[in-house]
């Protein structure tokens, strides 16, 4: 056991590249103030909504990973954001990110990756499919409107 | 067919209490004295159909050698009367199966007229498998048909008669057709028929090819150009028939012997047979015999007599029988121990639980694969059901079925219960007689040959296992 | 085909032809022969002779079994189901064409009887397909039924693990039937149908005994004007309704007993509905109109009640589009056009299927604002007599009489399509009586043969004067009972007036000469169902003159037969549409108000023959629609000139008070007068000469005629299916 | 007509439900009275809902004075016995917070009862 580590001085250097690898100390209060923790780590990647992912192994499993969400969520980011194949990484279903998988599959009818909706007025609301009983007449729109 | 299905009329109108019981052998000695003991052979002399062998002109000249047309007039100015008298003293039962007594069945027609025609109808719808007496008749002897139809005609008051041939039967009706046209040259037809002032005209209709259109009333829908299905009975040809008129539907055999009886006097023919089954008779003999042949006998001749006789023995014998179909194609056979003592008669085979039918007799020896031979019968009432009715339609089908699967085994012994179950609840439950004549067979076959079937089933099951049929029991 | 003397001998000889029709009126009192006993399971009861066995145990309230027996058709007697031992017979007897004798002893109940129908029952079922899971008749079915009454309780029918059972091919007999003949029992039902009441001797069967099918001879459909009552008879579910299959079983449904408006008849007929849907439309026996049959437009059309529906009020909008809005919007806006508009500018024109109700409420709106213009889209002349003697526009002598009828004329008239259910009852007549039938009009197939005497309308003027050579009039003048029935759609024209004059001269001249002096002979057929109740109220037949002079509001109670077009009003006119599908009434309307058809109200509607019957509501109103007197009640509240009835009952009263006949439902009021009219008709005698025209002459012509049907798409089906047989070669 | 009489008489002679004359019911209908006055601070506490003490009166004084005109003693009876069987479903909490506020903010709308009101409210 090293002095430094003794003194608990290795603590404080890891506070100390902290700060500074979150851009100084207003950048890290904003930082603990928008997303209530601030840890350093290695960039793994970036995702198109500008998301980042971050890992640091010296943390404990289940919080070696983790996302900064994208400036242009300012406080208004949920889970929901991180895009499916980013989601996997996150959550140890995979050590590969998604840029350096090969294997990852990509099929045309792969629709755009969306956050959820709900709560907004995007939401998905359910409607029937069965057809009405009684069929409407739809009258005939005048040809000058 | 020809009047095999006829045979409902005696069962309806029986029960309407215009006829007593027809049909009772227990007591019929009783109220007919016998006194007769020995029948046939025939003599010569006293045969009626003359030229059943074509050995002689059939056309008017020859007819008229052999004593056709005699006297017609005189017998058809004796009126209605006499002749139906003559005819009831006789004692003439119809030939086409049912046996119902004709001159009872011609009176029925003299019942004051309500201004419709009246018509004489011939069933010369030979079909009956095994009966070939008819066609006979209308190829050899067709002036004898045509008198009759004449005197019968008189007897009832029709103005018409047709002759309603069976299509197969190409010869016959051209035959028939040139006598007819000779008799109307001759003036014996038509206007003023033998100058006895009465008008008398006679058609033939040839059929398509339908064993149902034997059946009278089938027969009657069929002269109206509809499809020969059966009518319902009542109401009876006689009165409604053909195109909504008075009809009487009689077998040519039947009609054929008519002049004669008149000629020669009812007691004359009722002497031959036992009383109540008098007369001669064309019987028809077929199969595993020497000689096959169609012959002229007297009635209540015995049944081996008549084979030995006629017909030159069973193939290899007389213990070389089998069974023997007694009355064509819908009567129940009848195993060789009856067929020793049975007389060829309506009463006696009633009483041997078969029947006179046609008196065409079918001889089967013992290489008779007998279950096959009834299943071919079913077979061919299965085609020829009109498929009006259920029972026939449905249950004929069915029996049809099933005993071709008896021909190799492959069903279960307690179908056989069964099948006679099936046989039953078509016999008698149908519109016309096919269905009855469906079921006979079957029930003779079950009645003799029981074993038979069951040793069938054994062998099969004991080479395939258990029948399938086996899983429903 | 049928004609023949042996079907009339049967049917003349037979009492048993004509014992359903023995409540009627006219029967035929031929002197009455002793009644002979017999005994039906030892109960005696005394029936004419000729009665078969199974209607003498009807009597006593045995019922029979039976498959192909049905009172309305000839016996056939071949499903045997119906055998009975009758003592001192050695077989069972079929009980339906088996007539009673004098002391016959009839067990129904014996073991013989019951062996007999277990035995027939076990052969319908050796090639009857077990599919009643997926069969629509399932429910419903004779045969189920009869299987568990009388049936085995276990198979035999080893040959289901060899040979197993027939199959038959489906035919294709058109849009409305659906076959599988594979479950057909063969028991002719529906082709002695065709062939006897249809008049289509299409059906048939072909192929013998195991073989043999029912089917169309050659492929081709089964179109006639009735077909879907084959339907009805086929026991079993070889004969289906196509748009109702695997719809619904039986004991899902309500029926609702309610009465057809697409006729001008009034057919009794049961709505079947289920979570609020009308899924099928069948017949209800009413001996005096439809017996059991129904037309198919009438049962066929009820999906057209699903279809192009208004289901809420519709405004136009600034740019003229219609646009939903609230009730009260509607409401307000039609108030405040017929409040601001002159009374003599005002008009209302009634449909083709407005309800007793509904006319009177718009009668009395529009008389309280001071305006007489309530009028109907048909025509009927209003010199002479006009609409003042009810007995100049209806069907005087009655459908179920017209049977009994020795001459028919038909003048201007395609009976069949304009109303089937008469063409029956003529047929019938024709069938069974010998009837003679002639027509004045266009030479058109309806079913029996006919005299086509012209198509002029001179000669109901010579027939009238009895100046004509034609035989025609001999016949008439002969004839006990002769019916003239003169089509209202004749009266549309110039001439109508005098033709109507004339065909009244013809018929009173007919009748005062008969020795029944019940008798009638006039008979006007109308060709909607609320043509007669709206002349009953009041309502001046036919639109020319109030429409040429200009009226700024108009106010359409379903009336959508094309008589108001935008082009014949005024630029500026308000257009109100009240009714229950979105047509040419709907299209050109200012504010549309939503109403009911006649499955979703209780409405009184009076028939040709003036009888008044009321529907009752299957379903309710689609959407915001509303009970048509309603409505009309609600405006001229808001109008400010309220009606004086809050429920129907007030309503009622109202009509009452105009004619008890609109309200003594299910019967008829005697109509006389007719002298009257014929006098005040005297002077329009003037000489005609135009020819007669029908609209219906053929089947296509038939399918759709109204809003409910032009909105059905099984009727435009039908049309299609019609139009695609007159292509083939057959 | 003397069956009728004895109906009626029957019917003035009613067994009492609770009090035997007008005092009686009007002493138990104050006990109800106050019986919910005193709760009503702990309804506030209990239920949460946004009124005060005053409100709370004034709803209970209108439900009192609603009925002010009932002068049958059994009628009294049967409002003090239903009085009491809501209290209890109060004191209990089986009553909600929504059934409480429910005596201020009524969702059930009075149905219409003339003709245009049924008929524009599509009721029949």
């Amino acid at each position: 056991m090293s002095l430094g580590k003794y003194l608990a001085l290795d603590k404080l250097s890891n506070f100390f590249n902290i700060i500074k690898q979150n851009g100084g100390i207003r950048a890290s209060l904003y930082k603990m103030y928008r997303q209530d923790e601030l840890k350093d780590g290695v960039l793994v990647g970036e995702d198109k909504f500008g998301n980042k992912y971050y890992e640091n192994p010296r943390y404990f499993y289940g919080s070696n990973r983790w996302v900064e969400y994208s400036d242009k969520y300012n406080m208004d980011y949920d889970g929901s954001q991180v895009p499916a194949e980013w989601f996997g990484w996150l959550h140890y279903k995979t050590d590969l990110p998604p840029h350096m998988d090969p294997s990852r599959p990509k099929y045309k009818w792969m629709i755009e990756f969306t956050e959820n909706m709900s709560g907004t007025t995007g939401q998905y609301t359910p409607y029937s499919t069965t057809r009405p009983k009684v069929e409407p007449w739809i009258p005939k729109r005048k040809s000058n409107a | 067919m020809a009047g095999a299905l006829t045979r409902v009329i005696q069962g309806s109108k029986s029960h309407l209490g215009i006829v007593g019981p027809l049909v009772n052998i227990n007591n019929g000695s009783v109220r007919y004295q016998q006194t007769k003991t020995k029948f046939g052979p025939l003599a010569d002399s006293d045969r009626i159909f003359t030229n059943l062998y074509g050995r002689h002109d059939w056309r008017l000249k020859g007819a008229l050698k052999r004593g056709d047309w005699y006297k017609t007039k005189e017998i058809l100015l004796k009126g209605t009367d006499w002749i139906v008298n003559e005819l009831k003293t006789s004692g003439l039962r119809g030939r086409g199966g049912a046996g119902f007594p004709t001159g009872m069945k011609w009176s029925f027609m003299n019942k004051p007229s309500d201004g419709r025609p009246k018509y004489l109808v011939v069933n010369a719808d030979e079909g009956e498998p095994g009966t070939c007496k008819d066609r006979e008749i209308m190829r050899h002897d067709p002036h004898k048909l045509i008198e009759g139809c004449l005197i019968a005609g008189r007897a009832m008051g029709a103005q018409a008669a047709y002759i309603y041939i069976r299509g197969e039967f190409y010869n016959e009706a051209s035959n028939l057709q040139v006598a007819i046209a000779e008799a109307y040259q001759a003036g014996l037809i038509g206007r003023n028929a033998c100058g006895s002032g009465y008008d008398f005209d006679v058609f033939v209709h040839r059929g398509a090819g339908a064993y149902i259109c034997g059946e009278e009333t089938a027969l009657i829908e069929s002269i109206e150009g509809k499809q020969g299905k059966p009518r319902l009975k009542p109401p009876f040809p006689a009165d409604v028939g053909l195109f909504g008129c008075p009809t009487t539907v009689n077998n040519v055999e039947t009609i054929a012997v008519s002049p004669t009886i008149c000629r020669r006097g009812g007691s004359w023919f009722a002497s031959f047979g036992r009383p109540r089954n008098s007369g001669t008779k064309l019987f028809n003999i077929s199969g595993h015999v020497n000689t096959p042949c169609t012959v002229e006998e007297e009635m209540s001749i015995p049944l081996k007599e008549l084979i030995e006789r006629h017909a030159g023995g069973v193939t290899g014998g007389w213990d070389n029988l089998l069974a023997i179909i007694p009355g064509g194609s819908s009567t129940p056979l009848i195993p060789k121990d009856v067929c020793s003592t049975v007389m060829m008669d309506f009463d006696a085979l009633v009483a041997a639980q078969t029947s006179l039918g046609t008196a065409a007799i079918i001889v089967m020896d013992r290489s008779t694969d007998i279950v096959k031979a009834i299943a071919r019968l079913i077979m061919f009432y299965k085609h020829e059901s009109c498929g009006q009715c259920t029972p026939c339609r449905e249950g004929v089908s069915w029996m049809n079925k099933i005993i071709y699967r008896f021909v190799e085994g492959n069903a279960s012994p307690k179908e056989i219960d069964m099948l006679w179950e099936i046989s039953k609840q078509i016999e008698g439950h149908t519109i016309c007689a096919l269905g009855d004549g469906a079921a006979w067979p079957v029930q003779g076959l079950i009645r003799h040959f029981r074993p038979e079937l069951e040793r069938r089933m054994a062998q099969h099951a004991a080479a395939h296992g258990p029948s399938r049929a086996e899983r429903l029991y | 085909m049928l004609r023949q003397p042996l079907t009339r001998a049967l049917a003349l000889s037979s009492p048993a032809r004509a014992a359903p029709l023995a409540v009627r009126r006219y029967a035929e009192i031929a002197p009455q022969p002793d009644k002979v006993e017999v005994f039906i399971d030892d109960k005696p009861v005394y029936v004419p002779p000729g009665t078969t066995v199974l209607q003498a145990a009807a009597q006593v309230g045995v019922e029979i079994p039976r498959f192909c027996y049905h009172e309305r058709l000839a016996v056939a007697g071949n499903c045997r189901m119906c055998l009975v031992e009758v003592e001192k017979s050695p077989k069972p007897v079929a009980a339906c064409a088996m007539p009673v004798m004098k002391g016959m002893r009839v067990k129904t109940n014996s073991d013989l009887t019951r062996k007999a129908r277990e035995g027939v029952m076990e052969f319908l079922l050796v090639n009857h397909p077990l599919d009643c899971p997926i069969c629509d008749q399932g429910g419903e079915c004779d045969l189920q039924d009869q299987s568990m009454a009388f049936g085995s309780d276990k198979s035999r029918f080893t040959d289901i693990h060899f040979s197993g059972k027939r199959a038959v091919e489906d035919k294709d007999v058109g849009p409305l039937i659906k076959t599988i003949m594979t479950r057909c029992i063969h028991c002719t039902r529906c082709i002695r149908f065709a062939s006897e009441v249809a008049g289509v001797d299409d059906l048939g069967t072909t192929g013998r005994g195991t073989d043999m099918q029912v089917g169309t001879y050659v492929e081709k459909m089964f179109l006639s004007e009735l077909s879907g009552n084959i339907i009805d008879l086929c026991p079993v579910g070889a004969l289906t309704s196509k748009p109702y299959s695997f719809a619904a079983r039986p004991w899902e449904t309500r029926r609702i007993d309610s009465v057809d408006v697409l006729d001008p008849l009034g057919s009794n007929i049961v709505v079947s509905t289920r979570t609020n849907e009308v899924l099928r439309i069948l017949p209800r026996t009413n001996e005096e109109i439809n017996e059991e049959w129904l037309s198919d437009k009438s049962r066929f059309a009820c999906d057209g009640l699903k279809r192009q529906r208004l289901v809420t009020p519709l405004m136009a909008d600034s740019r003229g589009n219609l646009t939903p809005v609230d009730w009260e919007d509607a409401v307000v806006a039609a108030a405040r056009a017929l409040r601001d508009c002159p009374p003599d500018k005002l008009l209302a024109v009634a449909g083709d299927m407005a309800d007793a109700e509904s006319l009177v409420a718009l009668k009395d709106l529009l008389n309280r604002l001071g305006s007489e213009n309530a009028c109907t889209e048909q025509y009927f002349p209003l010199e002479g007599a006009g609409i003042d003697l009810r007995s100049t526009y209806l069907l005087n002598t009655g459908i179920a009489n017209v049977e009994d009828a020795d001459f028919v004329l038909l003048i201007g008239t395609n009976v069949r399509f304009e109303a089937p259910l008469l063409n029956t009852r003529i047929r019938k007549a024709f069938i069974h009586k010998d009837t003679d039938v002639a027509l004045i009009g266009p030479k058109v197939d309806l079913t029996y043969d006919y005299v086509h005497v012209g198509e002029s309308a001179s000669i109901v003027k010579d027939l009238a004067s009895g100046t004509s050579a034609h035989e025609v009039l001999r016949k008439l003048e002969q004839a006990k009972r002769p019916v003239v029935i003169l089509g209202a759609d004749q009266l549309k024209t110039q001439e109508g007036a005098a033709l109507l004059a004339y065909t009244q001269e013809l018929a009173l001249r007919l009748q005062d000469k008969l020795e029944d002096k019940n008798w009638k002979v006039l008979n006007v057929l109308q060709r909607t169902a609320s043509q007669v109740a709206a002349l009953d109220i009041g309502y001046k037949p036919g639109v020319g003159a109030l429409l040429s002079a200009g009226p700024q509001v108009v106010y359409l109670l379903g009336a959508d037969s094309g008589v108001v077009t935008r082009e014949s009003l005024p630029k500026d006119a308000v257009v109100i549409y009240q009714g229950h599908h979105g047509d040419a009434g709907a299209a050109i309307a200012d504010v549309v108000l939503p109403g009911a058809a006649y499955t979703e109200k209780r409405a009184t509607y009076v028939n040709a023959e003036g009888r008044a019957q009321q529907t009752l509501p299957a379903v309710t109103p689609p959407g915001q629609a509303r009970e048509d007197w309603k409505i009309i009640r609600a405006i001229s509240e808001v109008v400010g000139v309220r009606l004086p009835y809050d429920n129907l009952d007030e309503v009622r009263d109202r009509l009452s008070q105009i004619s008890p006949a609109l309200v003594t439902y299910g019967d008829v009021q005697n109509n006389n007068y007719f002298a009257q009219a014929r006098a005040l008709a005297q002077s329009l005698q003037k000489p005609v000469s135009g020819n007669l025209d029908v609209k219906l002459k053929t089947l296509e012509d038939y399918f759709m005629t109204d809003a409910i049907s032009r909105a059905s798409p099984t009727m435009a089906k039908c049309v299609q299916a019609v139009l695609k047989q007159k292509q083939s070669t057959y | 007509m003397a069956a009728k009489e004895t109906v009626k008489t029957i019917c003035r002679n009613a067994r009492p439900v609770m009090s035997s004359d007008l005092t009686e019911a009007r002493r138990r209908a104050l006990g109800l009275y106050r019986a919910f006055y005193r709760y009503i601070p702990y309804i506030i506490k209990y239920f949460d809902i946004p009124k005060n003490e005053q409100d709370c009166r004034c709803k209970l004084r209108e439900y009192f004075y609603k009925h002010a005109c009932v002068t049958d003693v059994r009628v009294i009876d049967i409002l003090v016995i239903k009085g009491y069987m809501e209290l209890k479903e109060v004191t209990h909490l089986w009553q909600q917070k929504g059934h409480v506020m429910s005596h201020w903010n009524p969702s059930a709308e009075p149905k219409p009862c003339d003709f245009l009101g049924k008929f524009l409210a599509g009721m029949d």
